[in-house]
């Protein structure tokens, strides 16, 4: 048996409609004029567009039918993701779509019943994991008391400003559990934003203290951490989808200004220095891509196996390392030019950054596949 | 066409078994890992007897006509065998460039003559072609080609230098690429391409040794060699369209090659497994974190270099730079293979420094032989360097 | 040349004790890294109080005539007193294209009228300099200057862009190159240099946003700009010749420079200081075997650029490329600063994703902001990949 | 005290004009077809240029004088071995400049008086330490028993064929301990040679099993330990001085091919997917060459401090990645060419394989700075 492994890459015509669909309708709602409008919102999107996404379906896309979804499962969210990297466009699909995982995975079928169809049709939701920056610490200081009364607090939590809905990880009778609070739950100023450094993100602390949890919107059990152990992984592919989108935006980019800039009367990219590293971003971005669409593949609803787990890291790992690599070479490249906020090298030398971390670094994820490939 | 899945099938468990039963023991002494590394006669002899077994066996010239000794079957046996020839490690075919270039050449486009007089040799090994197309000053700028032939009567007289022929000192033929016309207005159209037999007077094929000490390639040397008109393929002047036309087998047997696996891959696995017996620091270098961080990149690499392959097929996923994936393989392999070999001789400690010929190298110096070989990979065919011009070129667009 | 070392030792001493007794409490803003991140008021209101305060102290400008507010003592004294400011890291001297450009330069030609009207406020930081070399569409090719000043009676009148205007809102004098004869055989001669004030009709600084979100340089439009004719320095056609004699002083104090260091000098002790806080998998970071082996590679790299200062200096140790150090010095400190840099982000975790203005951005954004800030290094001044262009050709003696 | 440590370099007079000597010395007698002479020849060097480098002093040049040395120390030693590196230049005189060190740190004074004078006056002699491929692996398997017989063996034993005396690392009484073995001593067939991928060098496995030692030939106690570590890193030392001449040589192979080498109807040297790996290679073999001289600054005739271990092991770290690096791009820039036996990149890529494992490779010395540095 090869450490390759599985190597199984499949993209339905119903994925490659969806993708075209979303890549057509990034590109109109979310040209670089519209990102940097949204950069300094409180938000940071525009609602309108978000309401036509979510009338589009993707809201839902990867939902059961049960839930009001589409049942096509994450593999028909990550080329909307991708898209959405592709353009830059931030929303809160993700988030939404990662809390509902969590649910769906987590939760008990009237937990599922009663929150997933509003997910589906666009209320949004998030999730709070991290207490501190690390993400491979296990450790849970939110608690839940017998009583059911929340205290501690969360941060990092994503698109806080406008979930209505949080999904947090808590410890609760000495395990782990998972607390359903919504958003008028919170006590005022609970919510401290953070500044990011890629502007078209929005994340904030939140303090949980003080709130009491009705029993039905607890999730305890077994299920919660196989829930989580998935959710941290379909985490990293959509992180890895919005990245490789990035990168492929990136690549254009610098492919561009290359065409177009003459320096010492030639156009830069026929200097080697140049062209050679661009071909670089090129073939980091196709590996990310293939790993990408390889781990869409054998995602599924259920439980992910071994090789999904294989998939997912791989696939973070790589499209880190190919949008770091692309956005540090986008704002060299650029030259002078680049080192002003007003060129878009910025906004993904910006992304990369945050994208590094999100859902952990390609350390953290190698570490992981070591023990997963060679032990 | 009328092939089903469960005939193809079975023919796969038939190939399977035969490779299993048929397989050669070790020899004893180090095989080549590719076409381009026959270096001595023992080596040689060893390998056509290989082919020759396997072409009575039928697995080779399978798509090729009965009547000159192939099989007469639909291409896709071929590649099934073919691919279970890789799967089942067994050694290469090293005659390819019969097997791979001047025979499918024959097949498609050869006389009925030249079609008797060459295919089956190709096929048993009993006739080891040869590739006359580089020149030592021209690199791998083949429409530069110098050497030239003279019409004289019914011979054509050959002068020149051919460099990187491969097992020039043993092939009965070569397909040469000569000059017939120096002054056309476009360099190509001075171009033709011979069948041009080896053993004769006035060739001299003169070994060159490789950066690993062995053998494999000569630099053939033309003084007036004669060889008979009729060696000529097409007419004068279509030397160039033929040579392009030949280089397109090399896409296997759908592509019109006869089969045969010409190299042996060498992939992560096979590194990993040895690595068991290695210590650092007195314990299992397995279990060094930097050693292991490492194996995952390049172990992520090769994934991805093998999705690769399965997503160039998948159109909808290659709109942006639609030839992309194929255009950028060549480089992505050949480079990924250089490094992964050179990492593989850094764990062998001490042992690092021995070589072939050593009892106690590592794999008998297979990855250090390996790590020198890469280069013929990264350099032929159009260096590392040209090929990534080639690919910000055609693909991304970026300016010569 | 009649200073002892007894002298120099007590003065370093002095010097030392006063930086240490005076220097600035954090101000509770973010302090700019170098002279070229001044972008708000109250950072220029603070670094002005700051270089008034060392220069009344008699620590800048020690080797320049004490006429013009000058110490008129050796060089040496200067270069002591500049290595314990950096040594105690103490806030930049923003001032420097007038402490280090303009300055010497009107101290080694300037006429009496000149020194008297400039020099003091240089010092003083009363007078904020600006440089204007650089144009929108010439990146470094300064040769190719293409604003325009022509002679009106006596006045210049100057139209054109300068652009990477150092502080060019806050100046009241700029040092510019302009064409004053665009009709020369040779691009050179055909520039003049001028002491242009900045504060009259007809000039706009319009401040550029830079990668980091803050400020520090600006676009400065020059439209029917009228200046005294008196402000050019030399002849008409001197200016490139007086540009690169402009640049010379860059080299410290020994060079006739005021003194001050200019910029925030990032060492990799900075980033292993604060490691101790972080941790990777709930265990402390530097437990990480990774994450060490990284920075030992870190460190052996700034430990050989800085032995490499020292091997410069030592004749029989460089003969084979004489000034492949010094010439090979800004590529490597830049690309390495880079690095740095860029890796201090990727070990934050989460708070890796922070910025400038969050409460818990580690460092208060010091690396991200850092990281962003070092390409004002890697691309201006000649992008890294013109001076690897420069090494290879003037020290390699590679083709151009 | 910032982590960069010490960070001196001087070099004298003295060392400038042995630098000198030694360059031109070794340009003289090595020039690339006196090297390729040696590949295949038994010793793998010319007896009359030893006899001519001893008559240099430099057998015993880092010797003291008592000992019929110049008293210069390992400092002096750096720049021969530096000038041979580059003229790649195989002589014993590593090995026995090493099993004198030894000898030196470890030994008694009687042993130092009866042995030393004649290794500087050109006996050969070397250490004999590895019993696996492990450089980092401390058991030893080589055992003195209590009747003076030595059993076990040696592998990767340098110059084993033609030195003179053998300085074996072995167990004695429970402790590590060094044995003194005169090649007359080694049993018929002992010596079995390897195959090295750097045909310049010459080792071979030696069984030892069976020598009588006299106790004047067993060093035991606790200098043994102290000399070894202090051996293990001056061995490291005069690999890197070596790595370092190399890497320079093999660029200014490189530079010259570029230089004079046409393709396309240009000098190859102009293109930037060529000039600036070569550039790196400049500023690679540069760094080698300032930690080399700082570590030649900082090693004396004492036990090795902290700073001196520091300080040779960057060195061989720095020197083994420069001329990897230097050695496979040689081979590759030189196109075709590069892939024959004939071309002298073939030399220095080989040399860059041995170079790296020699006394450990990088990754071994640089996790032992990971723990001087950061614990």
């Amino acid at each position: 048996m090869s450490v390759l492994g599985n190597t199984t890459l499949k993209f339905s015509e119903e994925q490659a409609m969806i993708l075209d669909t979303a890549r057509e309708f990034c590109r109109d709602k979310s040209p670089v004029s519209a990102v940097r409008e949204q950069l300094d919102t409180e938000l940071g999107y525009d609602t309108g567009t978000w309401d036509e996404m979510v009338s589009l379906g993707w809201a839902g896309i990867a939902l059961p039918e049960a839930y009001g979804g589409s049942g096509l499962g994450i593999s028909a969210l990550v080329p909307v993701v991708e898209s959405m990297g592709r353009a830059l466009l931030s929303t809160p699909l993700v988030s939404t779509a990662l809390a509902a995982q969590m649910i769906l995975r987590g939760g008990n079928t009237e937990q599922a019943e009663r929150l997933l169809p509003d997910l589906a049709s666009g209320t949004t939701a998030t999730l709070a994991l991290l207490e501190n920056a690390d993400w491979g610490d296990t450790r849970i200081g939110c608690i839940v008391d017998a009583n059911g009364t929340l205290s501690g607090s969360k941060k990092y939590v994503m698109d806080a400003g406008t979930a209505q809905l949080f999904v947090v990880l808590v410890e609760h009778d000495g395990a782990p559990a998972l607390a359903l609070v919504r958003r008028e739950q919170l006590a005022d100023g609970a919510i401290s934003s953070h500044t990011l450094i890629d502007q078209t993100k929005r994340a904030a602390n939140i303090d949980f203290s003080g709130i009491s949890l009705a029993d039905a919107d607890l999730i305890c059990g077994e299920t919660v951490a196989t829930a989580l152990g998935d959710v941290l992984l379909l985490g990293a592919l959509l992180t890895a989808a919005e990245a490789t989108g990035s990168a492929a935006a990136c690549l254009d980019t610098v492919v561009e200004y290359l065409k177009t800039r003459k320096q010492f009367g030639r156009l830069i990219g026929s200097y080697q220095a140049l062209k050679h590293p661009t071909v670089e971003m090129l073939t980091a971005m196709d590996s990310a891509r293939s790993l990408l669409y390889h781990a869409a593949t054998i995602v599924t609803d259920e439980t992910l196996g071994k090789d999904a787990e294989i998939a997912c890291r791989m696939a973070k790992a790589q499209a880190t390392e190919a949008l770091l690599f692309a956005g540090d070479r986008a704002v060299q490249f650029h030259g002078g030019m680049g080192f002003t906020y007003e060129c878009d090298a910025q906004l993904y030398i910006r992304r990369a950054q945050w994208v590094q971390q999100q859902f952990g670094d390609s350390l953290h994820h190698r570490k992981r596949l070591a023990a997963l490939l060679l032990d | 066409m009328s092939v089903t899945e469960k005939e193809l099938g079975e023919f796969r468990a038939q190939v399977s078994a035969w490779m299993k039963d048929n397989k050669p023991a070790d020899p004893g002494f180090l095989l080549p890992q590719s076409f381009m590394e026959v270096g001595s006669e023992q080596q040689l002899e060893f390998l056509r007897e290989w082919q020759h077994k396997m072409w009575a066996a039928g697995y080779l010239g399978m798509a090729w006509p009965r009547e000159y000794g192939g099989g007469g079957v639909e291409p896709v046996f071929q590649t099934i065998a073919d691919q279970e020839m890789r799967r089942h490690l067994v050694p290469i075919c090293f005659n390819i460039i019969g097997l791979g270039w001047a025979g499918p050449l024959i097949v498609d486009t050869g006389t009925e003559q030249e079609k008797v007089r060459y295919l089956k040799g190709i096929l048993s090994a009993e006739d080891i072609w040869c590739q006359g197309f580089s020149e030592p000053d021209n690199g791998s700028d083949l429409g530069n080609a110098q050497i030239r032939a003279v019409r004289d009567g019914d011979e054509y007289v050959i002068n020149g230098t051919k460099i990187w022929t491969t097992m020039g000192n043993y092939a009965k033929y070569m397909i040469l690429l000569a000059r017939t016309n120096p002054n056309t207005e476009r360099k190509y159209d001075g171009l033709s391409f011979f069948l041009s037999p080896m053993k004769i007077e006035g060739i001299e094929a003169r070994p060159i040794q490789k950066l690993t000490g062995e053998y494999g390639f000569t630099e053939t040397f033309f003084t007036d060699a004669r060889i008979p008109a009729d060696c000529i393929m097409g007419e004068e002047g279509e030397g160039w369209k033929i040579a392009m036309k030949t280089l397109q087998y090399e896409r296997g047997a759908e592509a019109g090659a006869a089969g045969g696996h010409s190299f042996v891959r060498v992939v992560i696995d096979d590194l990993i497994e040895q690595l068991g017996a290695y210590s650092r620091d007195g314990e299992p270098l397995l279990q060094d974190s930097l050693v292991r961080d490492q194996l995952v990149k390049l172990i992520i690499e090769e994934k991805a270099l093998s999705l690769g392959d399965r997503r160039a097929g998948v159109g909808p996923l290659t709109t942006d730079y639609p030839f992309s994936l194929p255009l950028s393989s060549k480089l992505r392999i050949t480079e990924y293979a250089r490094r992964m070999r050179q990492f593989a001789i850094s764990l062998q400690g001490a042992a690092g420094g021995l070589y072939v010929g050593d009892d106690e190298a590592p794999q008998g110096g297979f990855w250090q032989r390996a790590y020198f070989n890469s280069f013929s990979a990264t350099i032929g065919g159009g260096t590392s360097q040209v090929q990534t011009n080639i690919v910000g070129e055609h693909i991304l667009g970026l300016p010569k």
